[in-house]
This record gives structure tokens, C-alpha cells and sequence, in this order.
């Protein structure tokens, strides 16, 4: 875990309305374990004064990358960075995932800039699968040709049905997954929190692995103000574990979804 | 040229005036990769009551214009959690350890002085009667006098660590507080705690915190914090450490000028983990610059 | 669709619920040629005491970060300055005026009332019970209930016409007051007056203000007033008028929805006078959106 | 006075560390007189909100231009502004300078950007007269050339000497105006507190008009908030008078400057 003034070498319009965000930052590039985020300082954020997280999308020795879509105030605000700018950043944060089991079959679920989290997962991982994307619509469904190159079989879906299986990501798993072994599966999953939900579901009622990444407002990103705390079940009930730190990344038994 | 930057806060010694506001540092190990705890006049840790506590649900934080709400409702290990897995930890460092306390009744203060009074790594107590987050005790005790007077009273009787009770901002006398303070045997006072604040969600109706209301902290509280530093600085000869939206060394030089003889770093951590170094380094060159050799020569000085 | 922006404070009807901040809007005239005077539900005046007052020193205003400090001090024309120089003026307009009145004793509020009654345009009373920046009277009045409670039966044995006592926010309880406003003959409360604050100059030593303190105004205080709000509308049935750092529609909709009947927009004036335009089409807009068909179907609605 | 959105036409640096800012403004410029000013909301001024005021350097039918120099926050961050971005602007505010009076010898005196404020009067009066213009160095004596263009004797005083007299304005003032039929003089001065107050106490001893600008801190500028407020003679006594709205233009002896 590194603060650095990262200087910005490259941002554009990826797809409809993701943007990446390539950064010099050679202190923290090479830092970075697939699942972990940044805490990136928008610079001229008018008036708001905490940074936001985002997943790595890539990372080297050189730098990191971002890919993420505007949403509010903060994501809004960086459409003004340029080139050659500076950005303040801490990472890598959080736990990261885990090292893939080399007995399983791994699967990739993701829906908007979860695809972008799971990427650099993917460049690193020795083996090969497949991956489940789900959006919107075609334009939502990210770095698909990406995922081909390096290996995997990539399974769309949509809710209107303009690219692969018309509906959520369910629709085209469920079937697929009944013609597996199932406890031989290990689901990579980062998305919004119903495809979480659902994910972790189906991990818990047929006995297989799936790692979730969690997403919750922060503040510190560092562990410190108990900002982002999920319930995490002990032995006993539960307990808070923060996603930050003890997280993002969090095995589906583990989460207490009730909050 | 070389300035002292040592202070004092009772018998306990800091190697310059800043620490961190409670609550915004964790208990040490969470900044220990950006921060050099060494560095540090001392460590603030969150909040501790004799047992563990969850706190609020969440969301428990809520960002505002230039300053961010709170709702953390105290979640900690409790007292005996704390010395198992922070104590070992912060022993490694040469920084002394303020524990922040609080209680859900008045016999918890006590209670919690006395499960951790014999641990050589707490130098002192900041006694929290300000948490506008909690129901149970919190600002309760914090803004009525004789409470707040008893409540020292009994933690001093535990103890002869150095004790600094720390003020709620929502009265309209500060002063009688600090006042207060001093006559039940405080060593020193810091000021402030979060203002008690609220935000609604206008599309949902539902306010923005789990617990409905919070603490404003940053930026947005500075001014006010300054005069409530002020005031209580005519009125007692203790020292006080000064809090709320310190973001720039020049914002800790203005609480020490308006009576604080320590400041504490807490927002501004969440934003620029290096604001500490900032500070510590900002004051260091302003004693220089304005040709002092001791921090003691601008507590205060204040032309009021 | 249309809905039905009106509303009524005791006996005065507004044609919207907004009006402007006392102190920030001047007497009417300031801002005749940017803000159409005729759109606004009242005017608010600055505070007026029986007898021209001239105010405190220069330096009275110093800009924070987000917002701002004033010590202004209440200069004015008096009653009678004021019945003279501008009630021809503000009876150009079909807009009701409240008139702030302030006293630097107790007697004043009743003298001041007494010299304004007979006046037509005077449509109501805004007493100021909260001024951070007079040392006579001002904040003594607002932060000690029973003295709070006398001030307000004095003006209410004067005028038939609705009296608005404004709170100040630097207390623990402001249920306690907005109980004793309400029991006391109040026909509306209106909350908030500014923070008491200070700034310091690091490199002179001297306070950025004449005065030394000052009233923090502007969106730092909003969170603040809007948990005020809310605690205030769960103890008492009269309406409040809501303020403290009103800047787009959607925080006076905050303060509604908080329990504000009206909302008054301040600091804002200064630094974008069509605010006060933008804040009357938006609750409009957001009333539509939301299907209701009067302002009294948001106030007070938030789910706590 | 009216608001309105200006676009900025034009940004440069001018002279030394003065900038001028254009502005197309049809609503606000044709309402100008000399000597009034602007309230411009400074954009991207980082958690700051009030306005800043600038004397109009020059206003036609089409807008408005401002000279400034980058002092503190907000000048700073006026850096930034880009022709193409839009600026809101009141204007114009304040009294202005009165007409000169046809029987007088009109004077100018002036120091920093009172010159941009003393430029546009200058252009729109039908006389023409002699200049004194005040700085630290040549570097900081500005649009010499324009006003002898305009048929304006210019003659500078610098403190280092390197442009004109060596001395404050009064180093050139005093000797010239002991030559002159004195009360036939008006002064139309514009700079720093110090200036004002000396050629201010030169017309009350020596029965000539001088009219002041005067330069205080100011938040509304239209009136409302009695912050710019200075001590002006009464009969009796003093009463405030807003330097935002009854001035920013004084006669000498209508200025208490005990304060
Ligand atoms: C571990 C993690 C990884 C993420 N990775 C990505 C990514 O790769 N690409 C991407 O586009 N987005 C990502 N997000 C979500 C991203 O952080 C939010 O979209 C962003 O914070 C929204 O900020 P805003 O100012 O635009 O929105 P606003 O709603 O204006 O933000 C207001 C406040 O809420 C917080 N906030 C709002 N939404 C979220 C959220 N979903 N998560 C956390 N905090 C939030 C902000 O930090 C800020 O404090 C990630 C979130 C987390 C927790
Ligand atoms: C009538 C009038 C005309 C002016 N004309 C010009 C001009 O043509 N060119 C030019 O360069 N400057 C002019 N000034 C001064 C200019 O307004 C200040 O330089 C500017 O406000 C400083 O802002 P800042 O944010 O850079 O400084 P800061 O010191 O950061 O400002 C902080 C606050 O103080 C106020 N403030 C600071 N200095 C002044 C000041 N001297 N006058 C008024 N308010 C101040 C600001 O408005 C702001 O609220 C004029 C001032 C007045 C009153
Ligand atoms: C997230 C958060 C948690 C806090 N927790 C505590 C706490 O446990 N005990 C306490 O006394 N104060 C707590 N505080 C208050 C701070 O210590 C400090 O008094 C306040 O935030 C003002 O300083 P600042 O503006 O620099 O943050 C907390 C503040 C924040 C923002
Ligand atoms: C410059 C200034 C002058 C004020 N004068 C008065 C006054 O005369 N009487 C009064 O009751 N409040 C006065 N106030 C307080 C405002 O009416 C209002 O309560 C406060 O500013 C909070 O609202 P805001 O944040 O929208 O400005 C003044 C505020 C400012 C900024
Ligand atoms: S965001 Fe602060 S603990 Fe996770
Ligand atoms: S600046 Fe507000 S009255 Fe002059």
C-alpha cells in the first residue's frame, strides 16, 4: 500500500460510456494483485473532498489503468482529466483474489466494470474458462474479444437481448451449470450486489467456491474508519469485516447477506 | 536554526504537537504503510468501551459539501480486544498511545480505565462524552455540566495517567465545560467532536445514515472549532488539543494561536493520508520563519 | 398538471414558500434590478432595532473554505429610519415583508414592534433571539430558555401579526426552544442563524474580523441545520422556516422534507442571485414529478 | 446591473504579472460607466464561493474586458479560464465617476490596476490632461502608450527609478502641482489605500476635487450585505457608506479615514 502522485499517460472513451484511465505510476503498478482497487483523488472535485475507489483493470511495473463509467459527482468530474496530469492515488488496497485452486474449473461472472476487475485476473491466471457477462445491452458487455485472446469462452447476456442469451447472467449459467460437476466449479465474481447475491445463492446451495467482490461506499479505502463493513458470519453469528480490507473480495459462505 | 516542537500534555511527553483525531486512524496498524508512526506527537486510537460493540448499521458515512457525515457508532474490540490485537502492535512504536473511551453508562468509564490502566503502552485517556452517534451515552454525558464534571471525576480517581476530556460543540458556553474539565482533575481537554448533522435523500426520503443522524467533520467545521478553542483557552490553564477540518499546516497554526497547545489530524487522513507529515513539517517552518524556538511561543497569541 | 405552491405562516399567506435570509437581502431595493421581487413568498428584511445602530468595525466579512464568516453587527436605520426609507418602496410590491427585529435590551423587541405595527407592510415578526455578533443582546437571548420564552411573550402582547423567533443552533436541546417559541405564542419558528465561528490571520495575529468572532453562513452549516430542522418539527406543531446554506432546490426539498413549511435562501444571494428563481421552479418541478399538489404534501416527510 | 453568462473572448497575459480578460457580454456592456466595476464568479475556485470584484478596464456594445493581477485564490485560479468557457458576471455596479467638470483641469493618478480602471474613463472623456501613474518598477507602470495615444501627458514615478521619477506618485505630483492653478484641478485617482489617502489629503489642503476609488473586501457588491462599508462625513458626524453600491467613487472630503 503506496500513496503516489501518478501521472496521467493515456484517457478515452472505451465503450458507450466507460472511460479508461492509464496511469504512470510506477511506485504502485507493481503492487497490484487481480481483485485490488485504488483510491484515486479526482482532482478538481468541486466541493467533495473523499476519494473514490476503483478496481485495477491493469497493471505493470510501469503503471495501472482504470476503466470505469460516470455515474455521479466523482466519476462526472474525471471526464476533465488530461493527459499529463497528475493524480493522486493509494493502492493497491484490499485482499485481492485468491490464488486460483489448480483442481477446479474456474468461471468468470461479471457485469459492467466487473468485467474490467476480473481482466487482469484473467491475464494472470494459468488456466483457462469460461466467463459470463451480463448488461444492459450489446454496448455493456465489455472487453469481449480481450477475454477470447487470452483463452476463455465468453457467454453473453443481455436484457434486451442484443448480444447472447436475452436476460440476466442466470439465464445463461443455470443451464450451463447443471451439465457440470458442479463442486469441481471456482466463480470469480464481480458485479453489482443482486448478481453477487444471486451468484453466492447458487455457490452456497450446490456446494461450490465462488469468490465475490464486494462493492460499498468507502471513505478511508485503508481499513480505518469502519466506513464499508459487511456482516461476516463466525462461528458464533457475525461479526463486521470491512470490504476495504478484509475485502473486496469475499468467499459466498462467509457473507451475512441480511444488512 | 533549530525549534523544539516537544510538548506536554500532563506527564506525557510528545515529540511534536500533532496527533489524530480518534476515529479517523484506526488503532495504528491501518495507515502504518503511508504513515510513519514514529513521526507522530502521538497516536489517537477509536474508541474503546469495556466490551466489544458493533455499532450502527450502515451506511454510515455521507459525503457533503466539502465535508463528509458520520455514523460509525463506535464499533470496537472492547477493552480486552484492544490489548490483544492493537497493544503488541503499537508497543513497537516510540509514540505514545492515547485511548479514546467511552462509555454506555457512567460506570463504564471507569470500568474501562480499569481493564486497561496497567498496559505501559496507553499513555493516556481522551474521554469521549461527545459521540453525537451513539444513544446510549455519547453526547448525553458531554453537554450538561454536572455529568460531564462526574464523569471526569470517576476516570480520575482510576488513574493517574493523564486524562483529556473531550468537548462536545453543540453548547452555547464552552467555556463552563473547560472550566469543568480543569476543576475535576482534567490534565488537558481537546476540542471538538463532530457537529451533530443530518442529511435526507430527497428521492427516497429516507436520511442518507443508517442511524439518521451523524457528526459533520472537515472543512465545514474549522471556524467553528477555532472559537469554541478560543474560548475555552480564556477560561483554563490546561492545555487543549485542537481539532476539526485540519486539512493545511496553516490550519493547525491557527488553532495553536487560538489556544490549542496540540492538534490533532482527522478527516483530512481519509483524503491525503500525508497531511500529518504536512502538518508536522508546516509548523516546524512557520516557528522558524517567525524566528521561535519553542511551539509554547505562538499557543495562544491569539490579538483578541 | 399544477400544484398549489402556497402557504401560510400564522396568518400570512405566501405565494411560495420562499423567502430570503434576514441580513442577506438587504431592506429590497439591493436586489430589485437582479431578483423580481414579486416572485419571492416574503422578503425578509434585515434586523431592525428601535433606533439606528451603526454596527461593528470593518473588517465583517472573511470567505472559509465553502463558506463564510460575518460580524456585521446589526447596523440599521431603526424603526423609524426604516418606515421612512424603504416601506415606500417594499409597498410597490405584492410580496409580504417579515421584518427582523432585534434589541440591545429586552424592552427594544417591544419597542421595536410597537413603532413598526401600524405599518400595512410589515406582514410579520422575525425575531431575532440568535445574533453571534452583538454583544448586548443576541445570542444572550436564544441560548437560555426562560429568558428565550419572556422575549416572545413581550413581542407577542404587542403585535396580532405572526411572530417568527429565530433559534440559535449552538445549543444542545433546540427541541426546547422550538417547544418554548410554540408555547409561547410563536406563530412559526425559523432556524437557523449563523454558527458562532472565528477566523485568524497566522501571520498578524489578528482575528480576520473586527469583531473577533462571527456567524458561519453558507453550505458548511447545512447538515447542521438540517438535523436542527428535523428535531425541532418532532417537538411542536407550528411551522418552520428553514435556513442554512440554501444553494440549489434540492437542499431547500432537503429542509421540506426535514419539516420546513418555508425555506430561506442566504449566502447564496451573494454568490449567485438567481438562486432564489431556481429554488422556487425546483420544488415546483420536484412537487410535479413526484405527483403531489402541494407543498404541504413533502414537508416534514422523511422516513425517521 | 444585470446578470449575466459571459463567454470569454480573450485571455492573455499583458504586461509583467497582469492579465486581461475579455468577455462578450451584450447585456452588461452597454450598461458600463466608467469607474463602475464587475462581481465575476471566479469558475473552478476550489470550496471558495464568494464573487471577486474588477473595475471595467473596457466595455462596448459586445462586453466587457477586466485587467487584473493574480493576488491571492482567486485571481489565481483565473489562470485557468479558457476563451470558450462561460463567466458569470453582475455588472456594472457602483456610482462610477461623476462627468468632469468642463471647467476644471482633469487630472489622472493612479497606481497598479488603477490605470485599467482610469483607461476607460480616459477614452470617454472629452478632455484630456495629465497622468500620474505610480509602481514599484517600469514593469508595473501599465498602458502608458495607450493614454498618450488618447493625448494624455504621461508621467511615471517608479520606486527603483527605472521608469520616470524615482518616488511614490507624490515625488511627481507635489512639484507639478505647486505650478498649477490649484483649485482649478480634478483628480481622478485609482490605486492602493495609501495613494488614495495621500491625494486625498493633497485636495482637502489645497481646496481642489479629487475623486477616489476606493478598494475594500467585498461580498455581495450590489448593497445587501454591508460588508465594503467606510466611514463618510455627515454633518453631525459619520454614517457607513457601502463602497459597493453609494461608491466605489468618493470626493476627498466625504471620506472619514480613521478606520
Ligand atoms: C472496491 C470497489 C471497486 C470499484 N471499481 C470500480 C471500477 O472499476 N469502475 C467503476 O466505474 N466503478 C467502480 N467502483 C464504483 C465507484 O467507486 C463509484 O462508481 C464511484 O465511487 C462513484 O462516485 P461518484 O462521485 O461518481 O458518485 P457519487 O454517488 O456522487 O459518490 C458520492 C459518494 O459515494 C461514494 N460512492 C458512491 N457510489 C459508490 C460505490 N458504488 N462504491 C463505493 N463508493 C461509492 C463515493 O466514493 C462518494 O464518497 C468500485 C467501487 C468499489 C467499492
Ligand atoms: C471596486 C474594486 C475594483 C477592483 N478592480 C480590480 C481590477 O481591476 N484589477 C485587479 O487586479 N483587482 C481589482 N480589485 C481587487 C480584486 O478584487 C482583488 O484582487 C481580488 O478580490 C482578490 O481576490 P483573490 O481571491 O485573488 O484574493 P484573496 O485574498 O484570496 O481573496 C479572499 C477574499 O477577499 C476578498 N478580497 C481580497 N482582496 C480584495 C480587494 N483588494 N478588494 C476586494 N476584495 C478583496 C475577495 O473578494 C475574497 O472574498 C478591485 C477591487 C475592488 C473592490
Ligand atoms: C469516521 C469518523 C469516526 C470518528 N470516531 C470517533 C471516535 O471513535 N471517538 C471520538 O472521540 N471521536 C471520533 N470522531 C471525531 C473525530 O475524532 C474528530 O473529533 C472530528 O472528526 C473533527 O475533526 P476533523 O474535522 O479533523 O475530522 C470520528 C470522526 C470521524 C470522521
Ligand atoms: C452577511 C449576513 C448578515 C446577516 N444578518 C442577519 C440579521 O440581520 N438578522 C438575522 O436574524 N440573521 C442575519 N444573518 C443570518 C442569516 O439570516 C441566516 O440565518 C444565516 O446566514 C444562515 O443561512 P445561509 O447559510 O443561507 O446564509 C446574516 C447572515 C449573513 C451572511
Ligand atoms: S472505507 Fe474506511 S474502513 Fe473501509
Ligand atoms: S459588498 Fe455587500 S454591501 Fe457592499
Amino acid at each position: 500500500m503506496k500513496q503516489e502522485k501518478a501521472t496521467v499517460v493515456e484517457h478515452h472513451n472505451f465503450q458507450g460510456e466507460y472511460r479508461i484511465l492509464r496511469l504512470a505510476a510506477p511506485v504502485v503498478g507493481p503492487l497490484v494483485k487481480p481483485g485490488q482497487f485504488l483510491e484515486l483523488q479526482v482532482p478538481r472535485l468541486d466541493e467533495r473532498i473523499l476519494r473514490r475507489p476503483f478496481s485495477i483493470y491493469q497493471a505493470d511495473a510501469e503503471g495501472v489503468a482504470v476503466l470505469y463509467k460516470a455515474v455521479g459527482r466523482g466519476t462526472e468530474a474525471m471526464a476533465a482529466i488530461q493527459p499529463g496530469d497528475e493524480v493522486d492515488i493509494i493502492g493497491s488496497l484490499g485482499n485481492g483474489y485468491p490464488e486460483a485452486d489448480a483442481n477446479k474449473t474456474p468461471v468468470l461472472v461479471a457485469g459492467g466494470y466487473g468485467n474490467a476487475a476480473l481482466y487482469i485476473l484473467a491475464q494472470r491466471m494459468e488456466k483457462t474458462g469460461i466467463a459470463f457477462f451480463g448488461g444492459r445491452s450489446e454496448i455493456d458487455i465489455l472487453l469481449v474479444k480481450e477475454f477470447e485472446a487470452l483463452g476463455w469462452e465468453v457467454r453473453p447476456t443481455t436484457d434486451d437481448g442484443t448480444l447472447g442469451t436475452k436476460g440476466l447472467v442466470t439465464a445463461a449459467f443455470d443451464p450451463w451449470m447443471k451439465e457440470q460437476e458442479i463442486e469441481t466449479l471456482e466463480l470469480f465474481v464481480c458485479g453489482p450486489n443482486p448478481m453477487l447475491k444471486a451468484m453466492g445463492d447458487r455457490a452456497i446451495a450446490n456446494k461450490f467456491t465462488a469468490w465475490l467482490s464486494l462493492d460499498r461506499n468507502m471513505a478511508c479505502g485503508v481499513g480505518a474508519c469502519l466506513t464499508c463493513v459487511i456482516k461476516r458470519k463466525t462461528g458464533e453469528g457475525w461479526e463486521w469485516a470491512r470490504c476495504c480490507k478484509d475485502g473486496p473480495i469475499f468467499e459466498s459462505r462467509e457473507i451475512l447477506w441480511n444488512e | 536554526m533549530s525549534v523544539d516542537l516537544k510538548i506536554k500534555i500532563g506527564s506525557m511527553e510528545m515529540k511534536n504537537p500533532v496527533t489524530v483525531a480518534s476515529g479517523t486512524f484506526g488503532y495504528g496498524p491501518e495507515y502504518a504503510e503511508l504513515v510513519d508512526l514514529n513521526r507522530l506527537g502521538a497516536i489517537t486510537v477509536k474508541g474503546i468501551c469495556p466490551d466489544e460493540h458493533v455499532g450502527n448499521s450502515t451506511p454510515r458515512t455521507f459525503e457533503t459539501r466539502g465535508g463528509m457525515l458520520n455514523a460509525i457508532g463506535l464499533p470496537g474490540p472492547g477493552a480486552k480486544g484492544f490489548i490483544e490485537k492493537y497493544v503488541p502492535f503499537l508497543k513497537q512504536y516510540d509514540t505514545p498511545v492515547i485511548v479514546n473511551i467511552w462509555g454506555k453508562g457512567m460506570d463504564d468509564y471507569g470500568t474501562v480505565v480499569e481493564m486497561l490502566d496497567g498496559e505501559e503502552t496507553v499513555s493516556a485517556y481522551e474521554i469521549n462524552l461527545s459521540c453525537p452517534n451513539v444513544k446510549e451515552g455519547g453526547s448525553a454525558f458531554g453537554t450538561e455540566v454536572d455529568t460531564f464534571s462526574r464523569v471526569i471525576e470517576l476516570v480520575r480517581g482510576k488513574t493517574q495517567k493523564p486524562i483529556i476530556p473531550k468537548l462536545a460543540p453543540n453548547v452555547p458556553n464552552i467555556a463552563a465545560f473547560a472550566k469543568a474539565a480543569e476543576n475535576s482533575g482534567a490534565d488537558a481537554i481537546s476540542i471538538m467532536n463532530t457537529m451533530p448533522a443530518m442529511a435526507i435523500n430527497i428521492d427516497t426520503l429516507e436520511p442518507e445514515l443508517a442511524n439518521k443522524f451523524g457528526g459533520l467533520s472537515g472543512p465545514p467545521i474549522k471556524p467553528i472549532a477555532i472559537k469554541l478553542v478560543f474560548d475555552a483557552a480564556r477560561a483554563i490553564d490546561i492545555p487543549i488539543i485542537g481539532m476539526g477540518g485540519i486539512f493545511e499546516p496553516e490550519d493547525a497554526i491557527e488553532f495553536m494561536i487560538a489556544g490549542a497547545t496540540a492538534v490533532a489530524v482527522g478527516t483530512a487522513n481519509f483524503v491525503d493520508p500525508s497531511t500529518i507529515d504536512r502538518v508536522i513539517d508546516g509548523i516546524e517552518h512557520y516557528l522558524i520563519k517567525k524566528g521561535h524556538s519553542s511551539v509554547a511561543d505562538i499557543v495562544g497569541t491569539v490579538k483578541a
